[in-house]
């Protein structure tokens, strides 16, 4: 009963094997729904404290009748990769202990996204483990694809960030930009963003139908972004009535002349061979720039752009899957390369139309 | 293997199986109760009355 | 059989008589509504040529078991202020037969908001009547009260120029922004904003869930919003999921220093008195930022802001029912000014909590 | 700034005084708006224990700026009229301290709805006093108001039970059924039932979008609908993505043949005359049934019927606000009754169109 | 610049080739996008008559980056099999040229879905090529798998009418309903159900947050229901918030003694070895039975139930996706096993969790 | 009427006002410590660093 795909998965001797740690929540269980159907990964475990002998299903639905369930974290086997889905905090005290696990370790949350000890003193409350600060490498492939060969320590982009530096990354890469210019970043974020947690402003009731300001000023992603683009950024969230999805709009005003023709050089000269970036940049039709709605449940982000030649402006539009290119995808994505699989495995799945708040 | 006693489907057990320990069986969701190990026995847990927001 | 209460209206000598076109569309609705328990103003007429003789209940369904019927355009009786909910474009071709019906005539379309005939040629297809421009009046009180009492043509504020001009008004008025800085508005807007029509884009299928940019620039508002604050600004508009509301974030640079002492008596000084402006801007709990479920269903609107002192940016938040505030509410508003009414008669309900996608 | 009706409230003699206890939560919330603007009580007093000495808008945003704050239930002042808002369980242990604030209690929750603890031993846990149980009314006018008048003690219905009562009872009062046909019910409930609580089934991310069966069978409300109708029912509910809102479809096989005029007949029977029930079966346009969105917001039962002539069945729709008709306007038009008021006073929101997910 | 699944198709020799007959809808659309990741089916053609000419991406975003374009049907070349999506009426009227195209037809409308001229007669308004309907198979792989194979033409069950006969199907097959007893089937569908056309009802301010009855009786997918089980049903339909899924809820009254343990052997009895039918009866957690969200996307199934021992009730609860289990997908299977290609091949997308208003 | 400190705008505060106790600002929702009661003194209250759910 049920395509139990989870338990078809071979064993054959390319197989790469994986746990997962915090698979009950919210990424963690897009981790698992990816690497169960991941032609060359073999799942071996996935963690959870608080669902420890449960099925997976009871968790995740659309896994229902697959025969794997929740362990403990202190229980995991060796394996080849760990990924760890857990909350800002964890990973950094327990490194050692991942490292222990596995050879190499995917982390999602944010605590080896910086470089340096001072950037967690100033954005973060600190770091443990800032010596594997080095060594670790951001895993969003179009910035950073060389580098991700071989990691053994591999950290997942924040969603925001990732959707906000894909936008802007080729107007730097092609001079459009040089980091002087003021960049207003105004995005909208969906509810999964928040975890499985739940809480009082995530309930049903107080969180449909929402265009709330949350982190209007402040927020922690403004770091990564800074890292990358080598500039700060005037960054403002909102929360949206939809699941999945991060959009960012960035507002850019370049300080020479730019035309279309500008601007398409530099994303096509980006993104074009690119397996998981897509342009959207008018056209006809009810889809014409890039929205959370045309990528979400895939690995794909969309980048597009407008044009604003009366107050010098640039509009950038990008959106992702905050589950899938904002971090589990990303992190399978890196992990493709990483380990040397075909970079694109597990991750072809390619959307539905018409969806709702995905 | 064992049968679950809501559905009669069989219920995969790990090895390292404890007395007490609650396990959900695949088939229909039932939280089931390891009351004996060696065969394994389960039991229909005891259900926590859940409160719909009437 | 329910609460009728478009027929207990009472017609007592200090009653003012009203009539609206365009009373099958989502304005014209609302407008309907509003007078229909006005206390001061009897409801005579309603058109709608596709609905003529059917019950305004039968469209708007919370006005079922009334008696009232649309009428035709052509057979509209003299009546003291006659409110059009048209298409822009459909106002300016018939404003002498408009002042035929009525001596007060309140324009929900953009016919009549911009001061000259050179704006309609600029942002629109220019203008059939341009000699009534300078005779007429922005609806908005907060920036024009003086000038409403007693106008005999008002102008009704476009919603998203509404929202956005509440947010930055302040600013200007107290010399935070003098007009030479770079401003950035982000705009979300619900369906409503389309009007009754429907369409493909607006089907639910493709509409639901959506972050979808659409008039990303060049957005007609621009002309109003500069026509009030004197400088232009860097404009986008997002459908998100919603049916009413518009929420802008405006994103400023003052060149000078600014505190949020600065600030605090820069709003409170010109919404201190507002009966409808309301200040969210920070506090605890679920909803700390000006946001339109809190305002949804009512003449309400809400303004706000944060420092972000390391981009040297001030982030202003303003969120109205754009079928309210930003359209029949503001009329209403703006009427009830010009007549010598009660200023907030008819427009007095709170709103709900909690309230979905409203 | 701001419309602070709350604090425009007049106090002349004929005033009557009400507290709320339990008025952070979302049935107290609506209350307390209702209330506030009620044109002859007097609202003294709101407790919550959680947020005692906030203000009433820092938890319901529409209604920020107001003074009213919160006090604990231990200092409730005596006042003519006391509402209970409060969980199940709560005001059955408290009822004589409520007695001792106020000579009329109106008890929102299901504690003295049923006639005799042998119900509640059979559906709930017991009663803790049950000497209240013959004193207590049913609040629902429409099947109650002569016992309303004079009222001491008077108990909400439940909303599921309300509006599957509405649906049916005229039915039985027409000889329609006469209580030993098959009835399915089967109900359509909103997010806001729930309360104001919480938890993970009712946060965003797993509750959008639902059809959900909760409480499939054995639904408390039962109890309440066989009381009234004098003949049990076969009760399902489903969650759906509304925030407001009940629906209930019954589907009922009279024994002998009737007609839409007996339909219509028995309908109007009942309800010609009521200020809050409509009827809506059949007709042109978007809105031909009962719906939720037809009546968000407001006081209004909305009643309807379909005849299948080749299954002998009749379906009934009836739609409700669970937070108005359901709980709290059904609250404030029991106290109007019994205390001499108005019966339509402070109920005469008609509502709004269009309207999302309410 | 992404992932272009559609071209990457091999063309060996084992593989079927196939075409759509409008691909610009919206279940036409989700068989395009079956087909193009399909292992064993090349896609050669995909018609619109009013895209002809523009690429696939620019309806279906999803698809944005292929290079196949829609063509005008009259311009089809032979394939081994035919797809038709098209309203229903169309295909009755083509019949013969379609198979001028391909010796194998899958039809997706409800024009060869009833046995016989009458059906049509009196649920229809007849129809055009009756000889053909005792040739047609019934798309359903559960009830009718025999047959199907080597099928020439394939009629792709009513998405209603697939979750009802799923849910009840067991039921008659293991004598607990004879087809003598009351039948009530209380339905919940999405916007998708409508298909691509828009129009007011299912504009997005007056089609969101609704429980809308529509077709309250007599909905033409009784027929086939009836055809299947035998019996009439009493069938009734409500329009949610969602765009993809149909839930349906059938409540039964057995005229013998029903145990749990009866209705579980029934039920694993007939679906135990279904690849796309999931059992989801009680349980724990949050999602206990059968809900669209849980299926969302996929070709899976939900079917369980509940036991009302004090009604002598079955509830029955039955989930689908009406783009893929409801209509694309099961069409696909069905073509699957007429061509025998292996059952569950390019229907194995397993889902997403959390997802929205699906 | 005291007034508040984040704002400047006037906050009603009710008698039996105690030290301690936080109230919270109608105007702009600040939470507001109580201080000192006679005249009341009101202080801007620790604030609780909020995850957004980043
Ligand atoms: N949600 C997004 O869109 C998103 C995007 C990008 C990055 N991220 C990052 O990804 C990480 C996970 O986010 P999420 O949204 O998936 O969170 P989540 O839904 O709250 O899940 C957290 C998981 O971690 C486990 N966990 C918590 N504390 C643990 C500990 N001390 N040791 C072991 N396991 C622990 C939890 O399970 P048990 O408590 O049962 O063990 C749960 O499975 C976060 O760092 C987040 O910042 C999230
Ligand atoms: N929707 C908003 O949020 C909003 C906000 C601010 C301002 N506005 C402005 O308000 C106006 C109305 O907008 P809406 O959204 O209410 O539009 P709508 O829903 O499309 O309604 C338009 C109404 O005008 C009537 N109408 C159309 N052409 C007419 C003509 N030539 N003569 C007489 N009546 C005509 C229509 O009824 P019949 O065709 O049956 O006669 C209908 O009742 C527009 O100018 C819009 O820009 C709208
Ligand atoms: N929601 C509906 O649609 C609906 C419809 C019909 C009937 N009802 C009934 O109405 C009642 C309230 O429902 P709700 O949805 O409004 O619940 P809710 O949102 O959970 O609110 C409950 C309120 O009661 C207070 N409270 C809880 N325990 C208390 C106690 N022991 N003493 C004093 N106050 C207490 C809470 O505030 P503090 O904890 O801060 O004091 C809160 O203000 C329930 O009995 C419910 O069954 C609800
Ligand atoms: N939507 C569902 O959930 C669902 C479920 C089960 C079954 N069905 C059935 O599936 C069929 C399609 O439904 P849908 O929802 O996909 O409809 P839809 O979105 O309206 O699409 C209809 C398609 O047919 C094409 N078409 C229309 N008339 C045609 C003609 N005379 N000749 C050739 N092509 C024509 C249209 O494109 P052009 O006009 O551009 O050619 C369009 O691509 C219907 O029979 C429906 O009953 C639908
Ligand atoms: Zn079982
Ligand atoms: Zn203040």
């Amino acid at each position: 009963m049920g395509v139990n795909s989870l338990d078809d998965v071979g064993t054959d001797a390319e197989t790469v094997t994986a746990s997962i740690i915090g698979g009950s929540g919210f990424t963690g269980g897009e981790l698992l729904r990816l690497l169960a159907s991941h032609p060359s990964i073999e799942l071996v475990e996935v963690t959870s404290r608080s669902k420890a002998g449960k099925s997976v299903g009871s968790v995740h639905p659309p896994l229902r009748g697959t025969d794997l369930r929740f362990t403990e974290p202190a229980d995991l086997e060796s394996v080849d990769v760990l990924f760890a889905a857990t909350p800002h905090g964890v990973s950094m005290g327990q490194i050692d202990e991942f490292f222990d696990v596995a050879d190499t370790v995917v982390d999602l949350s944010a605590d080896f996204r910086l470089e340096r000890e001072a950037q967690y003193d100033e954005w973060y409350d600190g770091h443990d483990a800032p010596e594997y600060l080095e060594k670790s490498e951001y895993a969003l492939p179009e910035i950073n694809r060389e580098n991700l060969e071989g990691a053994d320590l591999i950290a997942g982009g924040g969603c925001n960030a990732t959707a906000t530096i894909l936008g802007l990354y080729p107007l730097f890469e092609h001079d459009i930009l040089d980091g002087d210019e003021q960049i207003v970043v105004d995005v909208k974020v969906g509810s999964s963003e928040g975890g499985a947690g739940g809480g009082e402003a995530s309930s049903h009731p107080e969180r449909s139908g929402v265009v709330r300001p949350y982190a209007p000023t402040g927020h922690r992603h403004e770091a990564e972004i800074e890292q990358f683009l080598g500039t700060s950024v005037s960054f403002t969230c909102h929360a949206v009535d939809m699941i999945r999805g991060a959009s960012a709009t960035s507002h850019v005003f370049p300080s020479g002349p730019v035309s279309k023709g500008d601007l398409w050089q530099a994303y096509r000269g980006e993104y074009e061979d690119e397996p998981f970036v897509r342009m959207a940049a008018g056209g006809s039709g009810v889809y014409r720039y890039p929205e959370p709605k045309a990528i979400a449940g895939t690995n794909m982000a969309e980048v597009g752009f407008e044009l604003d030649p009366s107050n010098k402006r640039v509009v950038v539009f990008s959106a992702i899957d905050n589950m899938m290119k904002g971090s589990a995808g990303q992190a399978v994505h890196a992990a493709n390369i990483a380990l040397g699989l075909e970079e694109t495995a597990g991750l072809e799945f390619t959307g539905l139309h018409p969806v709702g708040a995905p | 293997m064992t049968e679950c006693v809501e559905c009669g489907a069989d219920v995969a057990l790990h090895d390292d199986l404890e007395v007490g320990e609650i396990v959900d069986c695949t088939t229909c969701g039932a939280e089931l109760e390891v009351v004996d190990t060696a065969p394994p026995v389960l039991e229909r847990a005891p259900e926590l009355e859940e409160d719909w927001g009437e």
